[in-house]
């Protein structure tokens, strides 16, 4: 057992760290619009011609198939940039390009991995629909088989950056006859492609990355199918073994930071009884308890790494760090706006209290996104401990 | 003793929920807001409540008022918070009390025939002086830049007139149906004032705050559990589940928590009680904490839907916080209520 | 809408004030042995002959018919006594009692009640077995009729006061051919019957009012059948609607006066930091939290009781105050003992320490005893809102 | 970085658990307690921990210890509370290495060798002088009238002579199987003493309380699940339900992050980090935390019988206000991690 880093990581760290500090963009990132994705892709652009475009990605398309150890270190190093832990390359550099590498055939691979990695596309991800939650197996957007192409209608929700897209991972139910699993088919559909309406959901704080899309006889071509028609769920289950809970770490240490800069806030802010916010107990006790929070739930990071590192299969810190993350999350921000007080009334008084506002609206999704906690102690529960469905 | 509601009481409940239904709708709340018009309540719907005497409902009949009891303004209150109306209820029926209890009869009658008061939120404790004028840093809430806002203490309440505050200054709320000002006090002295021995308007206020947030609670566990019942997913009610049924419940002792403090604190006020006090901060704290809980969990029910814009609980988080935030923070109460005797 | 009390309940209140303060006993109750029931039979003997034997009680098997609403002053004012609100008593006057007077022959009734209301006898209930905790119909206890006696072996749990007990409240099966609930027979037991073997269950803070009862062909006459042979559920359903919540009071009451104890103790006491207890304001916020929190148990049991007082049936406040009360208990005893600090490690060191100790291990069994917490909810999320089973 | 267990380590764990459950097991611990031998671990079986090198696992080789790391002993203690193994384990391990580094090897041999030592626990933070000494009430836990007891504090750990204080008195320990003395310190010198800067003796205890709180976790967690999945009611495993099955699912969570902040505090310690202190601290409090809910839910999901003496639960529940009143209380600790620097 050892906390310290091996030299050739500790080198590694500081080469992260250093082309880091030099060339992360130093202009905020932009809310709305087009430029967001101009944004994003000029950073992935320089991150990949830097050789960074993704540590995890084998070498073969174009990653540097880092050991996990030195995964964790550059996300680490990411996260001190500041930037979001997910923008519009997420679902290209995350989860549909993983997807591919994994079960896409050669010629898919070849067109779309290194347009993802050079920072030339959007990728996004449709999968829920309205009466698809939880439960995602029951989706229903139907496509038929016409010709050479599949005839795609219906609808998804919650899709992100859907408007920034070039492409998007949509799973279709292609057979009614069999089990809900076993008709699903997992199909690359170009955004641009006729019959896509694409309708942004504004969220609790005013953003609106969200959106519906509905698909009106969206043609597609069946070469666009990955892996086999119907087999969709296990292509859509493959990519989870992944980055193996490295990339999370952007999360982690960003709430880690926001704690501090918390008790710096209670240090500097005076409560309506005119007294430093920080000598009430109550409130100095809860932001002690953050503090140690996070720094148990790197350490449960560090031990999932360090596991995933000696096996494939990655283990339950995956859905114990999502679920400790979301009540964490919920509870840090919601300090932030005690700590505010009064002042967390008004919006944009100034930028700093504004995202304390924002920080904490947006925290009650963490508990709903990415499956939710209730799930997340489901799959705890049943595959973890053994319980009973 | 008797807290079930009497038919007199019964009828002020349902004809204030048909009036605001018909006239002060979520949906037409969100026109007027999205429209930039704050607070997002209409002038017309706002005469007609003034009209049916909303505003001088607990005023005593030889002042000009219908003389009912707080209970009954905390009956009404309750069905405001529960259908999200937006405006200065609260602090405009307290507003006609300070000015006919301070004096001034014509603008008690003025404000209880549809004059709006909005609410300062002071930044600090000694933002209000001890004539209740501004001296310092505050927040106004649906104030009008002509019109009176309402400041309160615990030994005071009075009517300031925005005109003599400086550095008056709009900003977005986080309530979006709610207008704010920023504004700083001259020290002017108020229009009017009244004593809390001789009127307890800090206590009224809480329990009337109280009153809006049982309603947020009540609304909370009634969507929370129609969506529980009606959302299908692994072929079952989600309701089957108790991570979803569970919450429901313990939504359902909140509001029921609530809504009894509520009352509780009203009636000790109308009876001057001895533990008046200690009543209505308990109310104004138990209701706070109850709808933090509860739009959080419906929140959570609702899943992503609950996090859009277009589903109306963020609207109910957000009242939440403004009202959470009104007459200090629940961290305030607690420690005055802990220096209180015991409750009789 | 009134809090106060008419003049006869103020008169009410003073009459029941009065004797208690001039006739609760002063010696403290024993915790062992025989003194136990002998202790508790004295004192309902002394309540009967003064006319407050059971205020709820008709008239008729000697009570006082009361309204709810006096029934409610009485328990409150009994509470202020300091006596326990569950003692050997309980079973008798609060169901076993109620349940004969519902369902029970005249023969029945004209031999048990006045029994129970003079303090002549003690009562206990056996409903709970090991396999039938919260699923209590699944019982398994075996009745089996022979000539005009019932022939019944078995076990039961939780029987408190088992040892003491002239008379239990037995269910048992006679049945096993119907569903589960349709095959239950409620029959009266004499304790001192052959074949009864009790074995005391030391609970968590050392006590042993509970016991396990064992029956081995033990023979009780088909007389002591209440309702019908097979229809025990129903009886045993019968009580529910008995005194509506108010003798629930009791334990309310003494909640808070517990937190008021505390609040003095955290005056009091200092800190492991040489501080006044108090002063910590985390500790300060929870004590008044609590205190606010018994402050609207108060409102709610007084709404109920206002309902209740126009109802023949119970409304669900019944639910929602024993799951309030649980988790609230549970609360204020953890912080007794966070109140001590170390303190709280030496048992014996000051009589009223202990007292806190013992009341924080008891505090425990609140969300369990009488139905679970998890129970409650289940019926409150059913019953109130409709959700589905 | 690499937080998992070498083969080793694996050999520690295997082999402390069988040693626990052949010569310490509850039974044999229920026996002697019952009995009115305290603490409830035998001579024989302490004689036997001390000849497995348990009390020299981490004392350097050239100080006549076994020459492993906090890590290792956190092993070995996570072994020690999931067993409920009852005797001053913690004690003894730290006063071996008090006496091998205050410059008393011979006394360092003995304790390592199987003389116990027991914990003072002070009550007030004035109660231990500067050098160690004790000079105000205290708590002696698991203390022989004619033996030594540890002192501890942030700057200065001691052993100071049972014979050397005033009104030593026996009390019952709300954990049945730990002794308890009251005792007046006098001010005696101690009989030997390390400053923190020498060896962190109060970190080292802070981590190894930790792991036996997380033993206590990992038990409740084993316990609670499997009563979950074996009792039946109302025709299925109770484990079905989610009210049960959740609160499983978050014992494993805080079992996982006990555990792995232990390991992290231990390492952090061993190596020498900046932020030690702080880590070692957050694996106090995190595993109390968790020992405090996990014991909690376990007794719950027992129903009735976790509320019995004869189910061990209620043995960990009280194991678990002994530890985290052990080296202060979970408030202090919390005060003391915000003072320190952000970690590092």
């Amino acid at each position: 057992m050892d906390l310290r880093f091996a030299a050739e990581d500790v080198a590694f760290r500081d080469e992260a760290r250093t082309w880091l500090t030099a060339n992360a963009p130093t202009e905020r990132r932009p809310k709305l619009g087009r430029a967001v994705r101009d944004y994003d892709l000029a950073w992935q652009r320089k991150l990949y011609e830097a050789g960074w475009g993704n540590v995890a990605w084998p070498v073969e398309y174009g990653g540097r198939d880092l050991p996990l150890i030195q995964q964790l270190i550059w996300f680490e190093e990411y996260a001190r940039t500041g930037m979001r832990p997910i923008d519009t390359r997420f679902v290209g550099l995350a989860h549909a390009g993983p997807t591919l590498m994994a079960r896409a055939s050669d010629e898919q691979k070849s067109f779309h991995l290194p347009k993802i990695l050079k920072g030339e596309v959007v990728w996004c991800q449709g999968f829920s629909e309205p009466e698809a939650g939880s439960d995602l197996a029951s989706l229903r957007t139907k496509a038929v088989v016409d010709g050479d192409q599949l005839v795609v209608t219906g609808q998804k929700i919650w899709t992100s950056f859907a408007d920034h897209s070039d492409y998007q991972e949509l799973l279709v139910r292609t057979n009614n006859d069999v089990p809900k699993h076993k008709g699903i088919t997992w199909v690359i559909c170009d955004m641009k492609s006729p019959g896509i309406d694409i309708r942004p959901i504004r969220t609790i704080e005013g953003g609106a990355d969200f959106n519906e899309v509905f698909y009106d006889e969206v043609r597609i071509p069946l070469a666009n199918v990955v892996g086999d028609i119907d087999n969709g769920w296990s292509v859509a289950m493959s990519t989870l073994a992944f980055e193996r809970g490295t990339a999370f770490t952007i999360s982690q240490v960003q709430l880690a930071a926001s704690v501090e800069e918390l008790i710096e806030l209670a240090r500097s802010r005076r409560s309506i009884n005119g007294r430093p916010v920080i000598d009430d107990d109550s409130l100095a006790k809860r932001l002690a308890r953050a503090r140690a929070d996070c720094a148990a739930l790197r350490s449960l990071t560090y031990l999932g790494i360090s596991k995933n590192a000696n096996s494939d299969q990655p283990g339950p810190e995956g859905s114990m760090m999502k679920l400790h993350y979301a009540d964490l999350a919920k509870r840090v921000y919601r300090l932030g706006i005690e700590i505010l007080g009064t002042r967390s009334l008004a919006i944009p008084v100034d930028e700093d209290d504004t995202e304390w506002i924002d920080k904490h609206l947006i925290a009650y999704s963490t508990s709903i996104g990415g499956g939710t906690s209730e799930i997340q102690r489901n799959i705890i529960g049943e595959r973890v401990l053994g319980l009973p469905r | 003793m008797d807290l079930l509601p009497t038919p007199e009481q019964v009828e002020i409940i349902d004809s204030s929920a048909t009036f605001l239904a018909d006239q002060i709708s979520i949906a037409r709340t969100r026109e007027l807001f999205e429209s930039g018009e704050l607070p997002a309540v209409g002038a017309a719907a706002w005469s007609a409540a003034a009209e049916l005497g909303w505003f001088a409902l607990g005023l005593p009949e030889d002042r000009n008022g219908i003389g009912c009891g707080l209970a009954d303004e905390v009956l009404l209150f309750r069905e405001i918070g529960r259908r999200l109306a937006p405006g200065p209820f609260l602090s405009t029926v307290l507003a006609a009390r300070v000015a006919s209890f301070g004096g001034h009869q014509g603008l008690s009658d003025e404000i209880a025939g549809g004059r709006r008061v909005g609410l300062v939120i002071p930044g600090s404790l000694d933002a209000i002086g001890p004539d209740g004028s501004i001296v310092g840093e505050v927040q106004l809430v649906d104030a009008d830049p002509d019109g009176l806002v309402l400041t309160v203490t615990p030994t005071i309440a009075a009517l300031v007139a925005v005109s003599s505050l400086s550095d008056v200054t709009e900003v977005p709320c986080v309530d979006p149906t709610t207008r704010l000002h920023r504004a700083v006090g001259t020290g002017v002295g108020p229009v009017s004032s009244v004593a809390s021995e001789v009127d307890p308007v800090e206590l009224r206020g809480h329990v009337l705050a109280a009153a809006l947030l049982t309603g947020i609670v009540e609304w909370s566990r009634d969507t929370g559990s129609e969506h529980a019942i009606n959302r299908v997913q692994f072929d079952k009610p989600i309701g089957v589940n108790q991570a979803i049924k569970h919450p429901c419940a313990d939504m359902a002792v909140q509001a029921q928590l609530a809504y009894s403090q509520s009352l509780f604190g009203a009636l000790s006020v109308d009876e001057g009680r001895a533990d008046a006090e200690f009543q209505a901060l308990t109310a104004h704290a138990t209701a706070a904490a109850a709808a933090e809980f509860a739009t959080g969990a419906t929140l959570q029910i609702m899943g992503g839907m609950g996090f859009t814009h277009e589903h109306d609980v963020h609207l109910y988080v957000k009242r939440m916080e403004l009202l959470s935030h009104t007459f200090g923070m629940p961290g305030l109460w607690l420690d005055r209520l802990l220096e209180l005797p015991e409750p009789v």
